[in-house]
């Protein structure tokens, strides 16, 4: 499976409901050791949301200050973002992602890390 | 035990690669994800670098015109990306140090025909500009 | 994408074309407009002149100078010689601006005859005419806008 | 000592590196045209060029990212891929204008056509591309481009009525029998030439290949603080002379010879030399910067090796683009294009495609992953912000004016 597969895919709850599309992936470095980079990085859940304008323009970050009329534009643009604990995922298809539950309790990305 | 958090797109996507001496060597084009054996959340096995990975995100095409011709470059019968096992990789910071020498990856490829067909033809190729 | 259309629009505006000309108005604007590119190549050649005649500048650069604005203005002759009349009335406009054109293109080349033959001293009197046609040239440009 | 003499030295190169053949023609024509109505536009243009570069220069140095590497990381592999093919359609346009400007200068020295010239130009960038050491080459054509000074000692011994001048800058408007669309064209044109994209490109990838430290970043706020404005200003004296000589004569200048005569009238033989030689480094410097910045947008895309500061075998297809670049961009002006023109359309979509490089710089600049503690200040982020707008309006509006005015005929 490739980064490029997951990004942009649409994520659906089990209602048949979209929840909206793939803007990032999330990596923990606690996987198994690989090599000498050390433990491996595992995929800890999506970063989803409807819109993808500047999702990598580094505002997912607190420390990212300025300049403050981009920052205000991302965010408002963004206020949608929300974050699928891997966990959740039932199964990958071509542009879709399953998930368990519902998309209504999926918590905002900067919660959930 | 948590590790170090990591957004992929943001963090890692598009970011330099550096060999063991410095030197530029591509770009992070994609990045490869195993399920380990035994089960388990998917973990970062490789990187994919060059023309075919490229190929794969620009879609359309550009795409599969870049993909023919990554092939094509390639001496091996697989059509498959060149990847980069992410056990050689150092750091991750503003770029990505990988802790083998450029000569050594398979994304060098094509810059090694270049350079050896084309621009080491060239007279004074082999020294530092005076 | 972009590149593609501003490469698109680059031939485009190029080219230029000069499509047929229906009104006496046009005609005259069209006239008018050859007239102020003309006095533009006549007072670069005046400067150009002037130039020589304090001897304050080469005789290969004036050459240069002078042979370009020659070009400009038999450029813009042919340009406007290319534009059909549209009706008896405007033959007398043209025939009124050709009478200004021939003597400047006819000065325009002496000038610069002499100056890639190293005359520069003869310059200032092969231009003496200049400057009354730039007058009048300017003249016609500004009636005709 | 050596730290004062390396700012000097890099203010005097940035002051001689400053002009190209991209303000030379957009300074006179617009002085012939509308006198000193534009001359704010300058003053916009090079203020922006200051905040842009300072902001490339200081991001290349702390972070050892150049601008075209940020451009992928921030816009993703697709977006990224169409600002660098708008990028290197505009900065090849530039090379082949710049190649065209060098060929005209010797011409005006030698009185044989440019044509021929443009090949053995073609080969000599190369030829300091593939074999000059890039500080030699950065000082040689910095210092030697200064020539461009004796336009102001032109100006200063012709004691013109500098009130008129200034109120006429002071007091922009737009002069009778020309349109408000045409003026605003020809603004637009004056900002594209004084914020050329290709210098940023080249400036922050310079700061790489000059191995710039955070000790540096004196240097950096120096020759972009310093030598920029009074680059700027020569190319001024280059709108102020239009002004002076064009302008009430209905010289609608459209050839480089043009641009030296008001020095040769002030100055004499001498001063039309020094002109001359002012004009073929300006324009040769910029070549090379051209030529360089075609290979490093395209190598710091795709992650290649680039720079001078290695072997070429080193950097196999950072060489092999420039050169490719150096040779379609002399067979462009061979074909008889004239490069003056050239020249106007690659300022006017310069002007256009500034976003897609200011942008990305903008928010790397204030990123501390990238920064730590040189993340731009308040101040800085808000003149940033501002001329992001200014540059997005003039992307927008570029287009239908350019069609709406005919390119400002």
């Amino acid at each position: 499976m490739r980064l490029s597969e997951l990004l942009g895919a649409e994520v659906v709850d089990e209602q048949g409901r979209g929840a909206g599309r793939v803007h990032d992936v999330r990596l923990e470095q606690d996987g198994p050791i690989i090599g000498g980079f050390g433990a491996s990085l595992r995929l800890a859940g999506l970063i989803i949301g409807w819109r993808a304008l500047g999702a990598r323009f580094g505002y997912e970050r607190a420390s990212m200050m300025g300049p403050l009329p981009v920052k205000l534009l991302v965010g408002w643009v963004h206020h949608d973002g929300r974050y699928v604990e891997w966990d959740r995922v039932r199964a990958i298809e071509p542009g879709r992602i399953l998930i368990t539950g519902s998309a209504d309790d999926l918590p905002h990305p900067s919660a959930a890390s | 035990m948590a590790g170090r958090v990591l957004d992929a797109g943001l963090d890692l996507f598009d970011r330099q690669l550096l060999d063991k001496d410095a030197r530029l060597a591509g770009k992070v084009d994609d990045l490869e994800f195993s399920f380990p054996e035994g089960g388990g959340p998917p973990h970062v096995t490789a990187i994919l670098a060059g023309p075919g990975a490229l190929a794969g995100r620009l879609g359309g095409r550009l795409g599969a015109w870049l993909e023919g011709l990554a092939n094509r470059l390639r001496d091996s019968q697989e059509r498959r990306p060149a990847r980069i096992p992410f056990g050689v990789v150092k750091r991750i910071g503003s770029c990505v140090d990988l802790s083998v020498a450029k000569e050594e990856l398979e994304t060098d490829r094509v810059d090694a025909w270049i350079g050896d067909h084309v621009i080491s033809r060239i007279p004074g190729a082999r020294h530092a500009p005076e | 994408m972009r590149s593609r259309i501003a490469a698109l629009l680059l031939v485009a505006i190029v080219c230029g074309c000069t499509g047929p000309v229906r009104s006496f108005n046009v005609y005259a604007s069209k006239g008018g407009k050859t007239a102020k590119a003309v006095v533009s190549a006549v007072e670069t050649a005046r400067l150009a002149v002037s130039a020589a005649a304090r001897d304050r500048a080469y005789g290969r650069y004036l050459g240069q100078v002078l042979a370009e604005a020659e070009r400009d203005a038999t450029a813009a002759q042919g340009t406007f010689d290319a534009i059909q009349p549209p009706d008896r009335r405007t033959d007398r406009l043209r025939e009124e601006l050709d009478g200004l054109l021939t003597p400047t293109l006819s000065s325009l080349a002496d000038l610069r005859i002499a100056a890639r033959r190293g005359d520069l001293v003869d310059l200032p009197r092969l231009a003496a005419p200049l400057a009354g046609l730039s007058k009048r040239l300017d003249d016609f440009a500004q009636a005709h806008q | 000592m050596r730290k004062v003499f390396e700012i000097a030295l890099g203010i005097l190169t940035a002051i001689g590196g400053f002009v190209d053949i991209g303000d030379i023609v957009a300074n006179t024509e617009t002085g012939a045209r509308f006198g000193m109505s534009l001359a704010w536009v300058v003053v916009v243009g090079v203020v922006g060029i200051c905040v842009f570069a300072e902001m490339a220069g200081r991001v290349a140095t702390v972070s050892g990212r150049p601008v075209f590497d940020l451009v992928r990381e921030r816009l993703g592999a697709r977006v990224a891929l169409v600002n660098l093919l708008a990028s290197f359609f505009i900065t090849f346009l530039t090379l082949a204008a710049e190649i065209g400007g060098v060929a005209l200068a010797i011409e005006l020295a030698t009185s044989v056509n440019y044509l021929l010239w443009i090949p053995l130009v073609a080969f000599l960038v190369w030829f300091v591309v593939w074999r000059v050491k890039f500080q030699v080459m950065e000082n040689v054509f910095g210092l030697l481009g200064l020539a461009l000074i004796v336009v102001a000692v032109a100006l200063w011994r012709l004691h013109p009525d500098w009130g008129g001048l200034i109120h006429g800058a002071t007091h922009p408007a737009v002069p009778k029998g020309e349109g408000h669309p045409t003026w605003w064209y020809f603004a637009i044109a004056l900002l594209g030439a004084a914020m050329t994209p290709y210098e940023v490109f080249f400036f922050s990838s310079g700061a790489v290949e000059d191995g710039w430290t955070r000790s540096d970043l004196m240097v950096n706020r120096a020759n972009v603080y310093i030598g920029f404005p009074l680059g700027g200003l020569l190319s001024l004296t280059l709108m102020v002379m239009a002004t002076l000589f064009f302008e009430p004569r209905g010289i609608e200048p459209g050839h480089l010879s043009q641009v030296a005569l008001s020095t040769a009238l002030v100055l004499g033989k001498l001063g039309l030399a020094v002109l001359l030689v002012g004009f073929f480094a300006a324009t040769f410097g910029a070549a090379l910067e051209t030529a360089l910045s075609c290979g490093y947008t395209v190598a710091q895309y795709f992650g290649f090796q680039w720079g001078k500061f290695v072997r070429p075998t080193e950097a196999p297809r950072f060489h092999l683009v420039t050169l490719l670049s150096i040779v379609l961009g002399a067979g462009l002006v061979l074909s008889t294009l004239d490069p003056i023109k050239v020249t106007e359309y690659s300022i006017v979509l310069s002007a256009a495609a500034l976003p897609l490089t200011y942008f990305p710089i903008l928010l790397v600049a204030n990123d501390p992953d990238y920064m730590g503690d040189k993340v731009n200040s308040r101040l800085g982020n808000a003149i940033g912000s501002l001329y992001l707008a200014l540059l997005l309006v003039v992307a927008v509006v570029t287009i239908p004016l350019m069609i709406l005015t005919k390119a400002g005929s």
